[in-house]
């Protein structure tokens, strides 16, 4: 469970990028997090695994209190979350494999179990051929699909992705989606800021929609509904 | 951590050497530099101090034998004087060959001193090291309070002012030593710094995904241990056969002998275990601030 | 005018990204080159500006030969094409108006011209607030509008952008390919990788369907084409 | 490349100093140890090398005059000394005075000689030094064919010893300096090579949006200069300072004058030159391969 009161942001050079954010995500839930460019989408995501922190407000993650949060506890709650970041964020000296295989490492599971995690989650994004390559020797849509894979690999309680199909083409990116469909119906928490509104208007979930650092809208089951 | 973590990150700090491949080169090759040169200052030091020792010990004092003393009264004094503690050695030295000394000291202008064999004016007398030449000043006049002895003569002044100088060749390659190896210190971590600086994108990632610092912090740690012990490594085989080689060439110098190669292990392991440990610590001390996040 | 014969990709680790790829773009066309994620779709484009350079085949734009291009030359090529990397390829260390001032500087233009072209782009690409940011204090659309601004400045002869709208919202992206139509007016040529099923369908230019690193379809007003 | 371009790079070249505000501190310092250390050693070096010249220049030679000569003979004689241009001074030591300086030399032992007052055996002599040391035997040979000259003696044994031990004291520290050079180019390289290393992404997309090679050059040349420069101030700062301290506390070291505080000019000059020229080259150098994009 996702709850935020009064969340505000402001970056050290002064950008203001969320002012009054309140919201709360239930266990289980599917929301679509939709705004124009420059929105705040990325930063309302960041505060959720504390990449950044609120300048106001409080926060609650799966019953971490994100703001009292002791430095030593930071990694038990990320590993229940499992972010795609929007720049992907791979270890660059590690193979696809590595990559995805580090976030089990942390946690200390069996090699074996870590080989077959792997080959599952690299299945399931269509990358077993690119296992062994480094991210630099990948596409864009490829490194993104590992940055996917990772975010998977751990079963974690909640998945944050941000725009994890900004690079795909829209059969890959259907792809992912039923995949994250899939996950969501064993009970994972899913938060997902997109630009695609195909996606956003057919499989309809929780929208919420943020512009100029509030939350503009939030429907049950909505749309994109930015008009072109 | 589990027995096998230990493994996993064994394993990865030895790949990460090979995964930034020209970064462990520079950086190895820059703790092997500045090793070379602190081995060679240490081996220079170490043999000085013994040369500046070695010439200490070469500081001696005449005790004279009052005239018309009795060969028995010399043997006599010759035991207190070896019975004194502070004496290194005692050596007796008797009127004729102190005549003969003498001689040998005018050179060319020895035919001076020929009419004097027959009627010898020198007294006897006894050359002494004393065991910590430091102290000679006190032990001459220790000596001095002794039956039959006359006179006792260090030449106070050129001791004095050759201490001096040892001492100052002595604390300025102390100071040396302490400011080459803090020099090397200070490098070695920089240059880990900079490789790390380099990565902190890494690491800032690394913490996003769940690993805590210590997970983080292992493979640097091991990484850095061998990058030091790495750079260790050609300083210690130069050094080896270039002592070795030199004292070959050259085993003394002037009146000095220099120190034995053992010297070289010593220097060895002070070599490695400061590669290795700055190296450690200078990983983990670098990567502290990206952890932050 | 860009033409490519017979061009194969083959890259260092023996990842064949292009095969047999011939194709000719005439100045003043727009095109889309569209296929599924590792198709092939940047390798072709980035052979364009030589930032990789093809394993057989050989190919002219805008009457240099790139293969028997000399060092010294590749700047002058460069110069004429305004490139939208993927991965936006913005300076860490400049700001925003630096970033995009760089392409003028590289030609030595006067500071006068070079400001004056900066506010104009941003302008065109809604940053002028954000001239000043570095360019990690961005959104991700943020950073991709600043690559396309930086793509324009200099009024090349030839556009190639690679998904120039992946982490733009929708309204944003019709913004971006408004100015695009416009400058493909003047007469600049457009070579666009892109996912975006709906841009392409409406804005009918010639499409190339890159698929494992062939040019499987080539249509002079065609239309995206892949069915999810 | 237009005038204005030649200012841009400038500003460029210094905007990157604060831009990559660590990156510039690591490397500075990594300057700033490295000729720091190579200047307190230029400066002992060159202290050494004068030490090894004086004591050369102590090497002395005695000429006997045959016994009997008549005083407008020994007049001459001088004459013809004071003629050679391979001798820096002549100076005349009469019998009388010969006695003195012996008894001198014999300190406690000079009652041996009192007799001789009278009828002093001693010639008259010639002290005379070489105007190059090293050849005094060659000299020595020369005027020994002198008329009256009776023995020319300089201790041969002992001065080729010294020669020696000073050829080697000498060819050391030359090797030693020159070493040291490398290693602070070297390391000052190093340096600036792993700081590039870090930015070659952005060599890359300078390249990419049609920069030529030496548009890309310029600003990094400049940084690196500047790094080379900045990193030379604090060690000609501290070793201004230093040396003039340390030459008011000992002025001289046993027999010899330290070198005068102009030495640090020279050292200095040394320094800046070393660091901007390794920088500026460095920076080059290492762009080079970023470059073939
Ligand atoms: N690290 C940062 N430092 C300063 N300002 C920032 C930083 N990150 C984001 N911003 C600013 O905060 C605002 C919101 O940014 P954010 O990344 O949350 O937008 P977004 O909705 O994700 O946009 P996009 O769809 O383009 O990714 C923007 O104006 C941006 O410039
Ligand atoms: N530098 C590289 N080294 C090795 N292989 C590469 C490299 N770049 C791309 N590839 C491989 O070449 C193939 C084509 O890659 P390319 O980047 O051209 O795909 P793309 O069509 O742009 O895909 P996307 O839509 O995901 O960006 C892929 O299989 C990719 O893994
Ligand atoms: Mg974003
Ligand atoms: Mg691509």
């Amino acid at each position: 469970m996702i709850e935020m009161h009064d969340v505000w942001k402001t970056y050290p050079n002064g950008a203001v990028a969320l002012q009054g954010v309140s919201v709360r995500i239930d266990k289980g839930e599917f929301v679509y997090v939709v705004g124009p460019s420059g929105a705040g989408k990325s930063t309302f995501i960041k505060l959720m695994y504390r990449e950044e922190r609120p300048s106001k407000g409080s926060i609650f993650v799966n019953g971490f209190n994100i703001e009292r949060l002791k430095e030593r506890k930071i990694p038990l709650l990320r590993r229940q979350i499992g972010v795609v970041f929007q720049d992907f964020k791979l270890l660059p000296n590690m193979t696809v494999q590595e990559n995805v295989a580090f976030a089990l490492e942390v946690i200390e599971a069996s090699p074996k179990k870590i080989r077959q995690r792997v080959n599952e989650v690299l299945e399931l994004v269509g990358l077993t051929d690119k296992a062994k390559d480094l991210p630099a020797h990948l596409s864009g849509g490829q490194q993104q699909r590992v940055s996917i894979a990772r975010a998977l690999i751990n079963n974690p309680s909640v998945i944050i992705a941000d725009e994890p199909t900004g690079n795909l083409d829209p059969e890959t990116s259907w792809d992912i989606m039923r995949l994250f469909e899939e996950i969501n119906n064993r009970g994972t928490t899913i938060v997902m800021a997109t630009h695609n509104k195909e996606i956003v208007n057919t499989l309809k979930r929780r929208v919420l929609a943020v512009e100029g650092g509030q939350i503009v809208r939030d429907q049950k089951r909505g749309v994109y509904g930015y008009e072109n | 951590m589990k027995i096998r973590t230990i493994g996993r990150h064994g394993r990865e700090g030895l790949r990460n050497l090979s995964r930034n491949g020209w970064m462990t080169f520079a950086s190895i090759s820059a703790v092997t530099v500045t090793l070379l040169l602190l081995g060679v200052f240490l081996l220079l030091a170490y043999n000085v101090q013994q040369f500046s020792k070695q010439l200490e010990s070469q500081v001696e004092m005449n005790v004279y034998v009052k005239e018309g003393a009795a060969r028995a009264d010399v043997l006599e004094l010759e035991r207190q004087l070896k019975s004194l503690p502070e004496l290194a050695s005692v050596t007796y030295v008797s009127k004729e060959s102190g005549l003969d000394q003498l001689k040998d000291k005018l050179q060319e202008n020895a035919s001076l001193l020929e009419g004097l064999d027959k009627e010898n004016p020198l007294p006897d007398k006894f050359i002494l090291k004393a065991k910590d030449p430091q102290l000679i000043g006190s032990v001459a006049a220790k000596v001095q309070t002794l039956p039959l002895v006359d006179k006792v003569n260090y030449g106070k002044d050129t001791v004095e002012k050759l201490f001096k100088g040892i001492s100052l060749v002595r604390n300025s390659g102390a100071v040396f030593v302490v400011g080459l190896c803090f020099t090397a210190l200070f490098l070695i971590s920089n240059t880990i710094k900079v490789t790390i600086f380099a990565r902190r994108k890494e690491i800032e990632i690394m913490k996003l995904v769940g690993a805590t610092n210590w997970f983080i912090r292992w493979p640097f740690l091991i990484e850095g241990l061998l990058i030091g012990a790495l750079g260790a490594v050609l300083p210690i085989a130069l050094l080896s056969f270039g002592y070795s080689y030199l004292l070959s060439v050259y085993p003394s110098f002037m009146y000095f002998n220099f120190a034995a190669v053992d010297l070289v292990y010593s220097v060895s392991t002070i070599l490695i275990s400061i590669g290795a440990l700055i190296g450690m610590i200078g990983s983990v001390m670098s990567i502290s601030r990206f952890l932050r996040i």
